[in-house]
């Protein structure tokens, strides 16, 4: 088993601690892992990317150059990463900001609106939770309990309410098909 | 209708990688328009420092050299004495400037290079993501005083100005500030005056201008404009230190 | 009537404009542009005197003052 | 057995360093090692230690001159840049007996480069790149892990031997995140020996002088040929490598630090393919483990060289083999391979295997 | 009778290596006296410059470190910040810290290092045979200004005390000069202050004592002496420039 | 042809950089190199040059990253400690492909070591002793009269590859007498062609940048690749070597600088008692004439490494014979050998010789 | 009677004592040491008082002062 | 022809200018010749010493660490000189100032007064001027024609009544006998 991830969008939509929640799960499911972000001169830009690899082998780079899944949360970034994912990987978009459509016809694509999601839930914030709910309907590669345990950790000063709001995200990401 | 506020020539058409509100784009327009103002353009040679200026080389219209950090005033030394008719300035960041650069300032200074240098205080280091400056403000939070500055642990801000007004070379020190657009057209001035004198063939010339880091602030930009005139300034007054004229 | 024209590519939405005219003229706008931001414009109209302090102030170029 | 945490390399480095005992941390800002600094602030007070922002990698440097004469557990990181400004001050450390512990954490060069990784300060960290002869203790960690396990051995070795030692790692090791668990226990300052060349109080003592100079004729060579012996010490007895399904290989890459993961990788996919490929990775790189390599060399005779630079680490693998096997060069300066890349690489040469 | 001089225990009683009449010897023998006085030999760790003074290693009876050229504020800071008990003292040439160690000098100060600098200003490079210093007076002939100190070329002499008495952690500064018995009488006053600064817990404490290197200056001792007090003194005056009081 | 002058190293150093038409000088004095700045700071102005005795060794080399980019002949000078400090610097020079042109006048490391002669800065002048990939040229003389013609060559090649390039002298070639005669014309910089990269007055033509940086993805790797293969071409076609009696020699004394002088003495003792040696003599380091000592390898099979260092030069002999034939070494760590003494270790190996 | 004794293996002729004394006490050696230097010397009987300005100023802290 | 000599005295008494001296006139017979100071840290004490080859091959080593001549003109040079001697070789003392006696009977001694010398001719200044003509007589090393060309190179501002001495002087020491 090998999930190499690709996440993007904006700085503040939790692009970071969305990749670091998806390593920590997998840990926890006791497969290795790593997170790579993308840094420095990058962020002037407002924009943040990284690579997470859950897997049941040893990690090899933990840049994920070929992505299985692509997760993108804003316009610029479907540009840049689709061209990346692997022929069959998995493009989720977050429609609710992502207007553009996906060129490529050797790919699966989920259409998620996660900012309307979150929204209904209750914040916007947790729109990341959403994408990340998606994944892991779509793909299987990390179960509930293991993000929920692993949510804890990630957000160490989280109030349990916001917590719960999360899981609840996450579980309703969940649902999405593949369009 | 006229277009009154034509972007400067000296200035390359493109958008600023700078974060939202940061005070550097301000700056950079402002040497821009004064270029094209002295008709300065072609013969000026600007050094980029490296901070979150390493990119004016991308910036200035004119010939740019970007060198190692906090080496700005030595290497405009050896353009300018090598030379001479070309107009040298120096953009420098406050990590870069009195920090690791501390010799250099001091000794270009001391020995009055004919040279301009325009010093960015922004209190922070920005491009490193928000460390402690020499000029971060005691109590203000930094990623390596994550508890604030303290004078046990980190001592006192460093006043640039202050501090060179003491040298017999440094022949015009101002302060001024950007937080607000008089404060602009007055650091326009100053600036411009900086550039003159190297014309005039004064010497050494420095403008220190507070300016904001929005971004490692943990600020919205109007916040930050408004810590520089509420926190900043009354450490670091807004002045002349130093005038050819005295 | 002077006016101010934003460009909107340019603009990072900061509101350091918006603090700088004295006369209240300029908002931002309620959604955001493809680069992320939500950028700035001429809220009211008749207000700009065309002063420009607003450019004076905008780190971006993204302010152009016609009069 | 300790908890695994999720850390980044550079924040398990820092609390390596701390856990292994440093009391003393000067530093100076540079991407992509900042976290070490910035973790170091708060938990150097903690522990009741100091930190200090330097005002240049030559102060921080100078600062561990200083603190490390006292005998204390002492650390510095920087990135490459930074560590070139401390090369004056190594030498000195080195010239003084001083056991001091520095990171560099690798970006692509020279000059300004870029913030990535590469591996471009190799020769740099196991040459002396300071002037004189000199050599550092160089540890090459391949992991998250790694980074947090070798200050405690650095720490060891430097004082055993009264050298410097370094890590060599690099902007991957140092930005990614993985699973650390320490496997040793926290060492507390308090209990270990005060060195018998530690400047402080002397009441009762002798006075006791640290320097890096003897200007009497013929005097310096002396303090030389007695730090060559003990060189030769550390080269016989304190190497460390890794080698992978070299027995029946008929080819060998030779990797470290990240590529070396990266190679790992490929190596597993020619495996997979059924191709006889093994690898062998220093973990130590000063001292090489060149006797190690020259065993393998007994038996295989192609190697493939893949280093993030032009041909640095290469020297080492050439001087190891010295001949005997021909060593071919994946080279890529201040770029990251992926193992795609290596084994498309590994095919080619082993294509051209008799 | 009485011998009313005794060697001070704190100095190692060997001939030192200085030229004749140098400064370095006088005030070696000074932080030697001030030691045994104040009863801190056992707990001080002294750093030796590089320069002349490079030997007092050799000389001082107490731990002493002996590191790159113009760091020893940075040594200094290390010691101090590890071993908060002991007494800690650089010692250093104009070369070394008005010079290369620029940045080292105002950044110790700035932070307020509780430590103790004995800065000897001799107007040259003496160690190295007679190049400028920072310190060489304009018009001063040297072994890199052979036809004297010209402020286009080389710039003006830096004034240590008046410049680093613009940082709020400068706790203590004074400038003293041994060309004259009555002088080295002072100088020692000031030095013994400097120490007792430091066992106060106040902060950085320098003095910065005008000498002679007779050697360089091609005068014999007493005219080097009389050039202290002719044409150093004017431009370097004699003084407190901060002090704990203030 | 031009008279015979009775110079030190030092100032046939200075002035040969002069005629050859240097027009900027920084730098800061340090023994054992003093009179290059001294003799600088009156001969620049006499020409119409710049002197500054800069602040450090780090503002004199940034002084030259800054004239050297407005296309002109510039020249720092110091020794080891002062080089090591001025290792970023070097290391942007390369990086931004800037010509400069420095002399290190070794001495005694590491640390403070002493202000006598040697060879240990031989790692960090061949190799990079700055981060990231980068070679400089190094060229080492052997005499006074080499000091003073070299910086011609030095000049020139670094021009035509637009790297940095220097010369490896020691305090022995710095502070003795020698008879020198220039063997090339007086070079008048205006008759130089302004470089096509080169700062200054942009009348006329787009604004020209000089850095050593692309943070852009992959970016840097790209420039790397372009500088290695200028690395590569400079190795192929700019070696420099001198050959004595080695066509029938059993055993080929190998030495540079200072160490290949008094090797020659004993040399030529030992051919005098009719033993078959030879002397094989770099004259570039870097790049190293590892084809011109592999040609002498194919009849030779035995070498005797003389270096004062520990064992740094003897990797590139190692690497250049690669285990074909036997090499030993005679390491004088900051030593000065004598003709009599390196004689006697000629001796030594070759009685072990079959 | 206060008196100065020079040692004559540390005294390097300096002649800077001989400055400092207000009373001209002392006076320099016509023959030179074993080091090469022509030492300083107490030059006139019953002169010194013992101020020991003199030794204040010795840099090679080769005068005694007896009282 | 080989000739390593090695001078040494008190600084001021013209160590450094006598070896230059003997090197210039080296070269003017077109020898190789080489000269090399004690530098540096040695200066503080107030002796200097040189190395000087005079040679009809190539110079190895500057330093002469096994010379044929050494030339002391001082009392403590004596005890640091004489045992680098190499047997056989000749050494020159300077008795006006040198009272001590060599320990060694396997060497060549000659005594010359050369400051008494000197200040007959007219100035002790140029007492080293005697010791090198003492070096010439004994050695036959180097004419009297090269080292009077040699002269006015190494002293460029001295007026020609001094060269003047400088000869007599040298052939003043030129008539120095072995003891
Ligand atoms: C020798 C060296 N040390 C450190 C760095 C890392 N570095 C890059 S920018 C910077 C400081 C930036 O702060 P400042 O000069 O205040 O500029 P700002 O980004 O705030 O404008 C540092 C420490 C470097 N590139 N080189
Ligand atoms: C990095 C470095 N640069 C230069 C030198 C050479 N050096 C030795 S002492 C000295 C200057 C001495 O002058 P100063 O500090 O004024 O001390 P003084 O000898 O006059 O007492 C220099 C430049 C060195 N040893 N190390
Ligand atoms: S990090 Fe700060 S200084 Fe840098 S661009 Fe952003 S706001 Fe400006
Ligand atoms: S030009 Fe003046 S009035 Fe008009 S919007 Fe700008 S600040 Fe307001
Ligand atoms: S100041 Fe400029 S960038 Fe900022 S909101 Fe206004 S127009 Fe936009
Ligand atoms: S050279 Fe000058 S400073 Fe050094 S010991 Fe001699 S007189 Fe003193
Ligand atoms: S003690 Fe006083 S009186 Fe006596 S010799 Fe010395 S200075 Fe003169
Ligand atoms: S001051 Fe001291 S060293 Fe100088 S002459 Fe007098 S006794 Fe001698
Ligand atoms: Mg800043
Ligand atoms: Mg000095």
């Amino acid at each position: 088993m090998y999930q190499g991830i690709r996440i993007s969008g904006f700085g503040g939509q939790g692009i970071i601690s969305a990749g670091i929640l998806l390593a920590q799960a997998g840990m926890i499911e006791n497969k290795h892992v790593s997170w790579f972000p993308a840094y420095g001169a990058e962020m002037r830009g407002g924009t943040a990317n990284c690579s997470v690899v859950v897997s049941s082998d040893e990690v090899a780079s933990p840049i994920v150059a070929r992505p299985d899944t692509v997760i993108v949360m804003n316009e610029p970034s479907l540009a840049k990463f689709e061209p990346m994912l692997k022929p069959g990987g998995l493009l989720i978009i977050n429609s609710s900001l992502v207007n553009s459509k996906p060129q490529r016809s050797d790919i699966r694509v989920a259409y998620v609106t996660c900012n309307k999601i979150a929204e209904e839930i209750g914040t916007t914030k947790i729109a990341n939770m959403v994408a990340l709910g998606a994944f892991m309907g779509l793909t299987g590669a990390l179960g509930v309990e293991a993000i929920s345990k692993a949510l804890p950790k990630v957000f160490k000063r989280a109030k349990p309410e916001l917590l719960e709001l999360n899981v609840q995200a996450l579980k309703k990401g969940a649902e999405t098909k593949i369009s | 209708m006229k277009l009154i506020n034509k972007k400067p020539s000296s200035l390359v058409d493109k958008p600023m990688r700078y974060c939202p509100g940061c005070g550097h784009g301000i700056v950079h327009r402002l040497i821009a328009e004064i270029m094209d103002e002295l008709d300065i353009r072609e013969r000026t040679v600007g050094v980029a420092p490296v901070g979150c200026a390493v990119f004016a080389d991308e910036y200035f219209n004119c010939d740019m050299i970007q060198g190692p950090h906090g080496r700005g005033p030595a290497i405009a030394t050896g353009i300018k004495r090598s030379k001479p008719e070309c107009i040298v300035f120096s953009y420098q960041g406050d990590g870069d400037l009195a920090s690791i650069g501390m010799a250099e300032t001091v000794h270009s200074a001391a020995r009055s290079e004919n040279i301009t240098i325009i010093f960015i205080n922004n209190a922070i280091y920005g491009m490193t993501g928000g460390q402690m400056a020499p000029t971060t403000l005691l109590g203000q939070i930094s990623s390596t005083c994550p508890a604030g500055r303290s004078v046990a642990v980190n001592g006192y801000p460093i006043k640039v100005c202050e501090m060179l007004a003491q040298l017999q070379g440094a022949r015009y020190l101002e302060r001024t500030s950007v937080s607000t657009a008089p404060g602009v057209i007055k650091t326009k001035k100053a600036i411009k005056k900086a550039f003159q004198n190297q014309i005039d063939c004064v010497g050494f010339s420095m403008v220190e201008v507070l300016s904001t880091c929005p971004t490692n602030w943990g600020m919205t930009p109007v916040q930050g404009a408004r810590f520089v005139d509420e926190k900043m300034t009354p450490i670091y007054p807004l002045g002349v230190y130093r005038s050819p004229e005295q | 009537m002077p006016e101010i024209r934003v460009d909107e590519t340019r603009c990072k939405g900061c509101e350091l404009c918006v603090t700088a005219c004295n006369l209240k003229c300029i908002a931002m706008s309620e959604t955001f542009s493809v680069t992320g931001y939500y950028p700035a414009k001429l809220a009211k109209l008749e207000c700009c005197t065309g002063c420009g302090l607003c450019a004076q102030i905008c780190p971006d170029l993204a302010i152009e003052v016609w009069k | 057995m300790a908890e695994k945490i999720l850390m980044k390399g550079n924040e398990a480095l820092a609390e390596g360093a701390v856990r292994a005992g440093c009391r003393f941390f000067a530093g100076y800002p540079i991407t992509p090692q900042n976290e070490v600094p910035e973790y170091m602030s708060w938990r150097m007070p903690e522990v009741g230690g100091s930190f200090i922002q330097a005002e240049s990698e030559v102060a921080a440097i100078n600062m561990l001159y200083g603190a490390s004469a006292t005998g204390i557990r002492t650390m510095t990181s920087s990135s490459s840049p930074g560590i070139s400004l401390k090369q004056e001050g190594i030498s000195y450390c080195a010239g003084a007996d001083l056991p001091i512990f520095f990171a560099n954490v690798v970006r692509g060069g020279p000059g300004l480069g870029n913030i990535a990784a590469g591996q471009g300060d190799y020769f740099q960290s196991t040459r002396g790149g300071g002037h004189g002869d000199y050599y550092t203790i160089v540890m090459a960690p391949n992991c998250v892990e790694e980074m947090g396990n070798f200050p405690r051995r650095c720490y060891e070795l430097a004082e055993k031997y009264r050298v410097p030692a370094m890590i060599l790692a690099d902007a991957i090791l140092g930005q990614m995140m993985e699973p650390v668990e320490f496997d040793f226990e926290l060492v507390d300052p308090k209990t270990l020996k005060a060195p018998d060349w530690a400047l402080g109080i002397a009441a009762g003592r002798e006075r006791r002088i640290v320097r890096s100079y003897d200007l009497r004729e013929g005097k310096l060579e002396l303090l030389n040929l007695e730090r060559m012996e003990r060189y030769r010490k550390i080269q016989e007895k304190e190497t460390l490598h890794e080698n992978r399904q070299t027995d029946d290989a008929k080819l060998v890459v030779a990797a470290y630090g990240t590529s070396s993961r990266i190679a790992a990788g490929a190596v597993k996919m020619a495996r997979d393919k059924g191709m006889k490929v093994g690898l062998f990775r220093p973990i130590t790189l000063w001292p090489f483990p060149a006797k190690a390599l020259a065993a393998i060399a007994e038996h295989v005779k192609n190697f493939l060289v893949v280093e993030m630079s032009m041909g640095q680490f290469v020297e080492d693998v050439r001087l190891s083999v010295c001949g005997t096997a021909r060593v071919d060069l994946y080279a890529r300066p201040a770029g990251v391979p992926s193992a795609d890349e290596v084994f498309t690489e590994i095919e080619k040469v082993y294509q051209g295997i008799r």
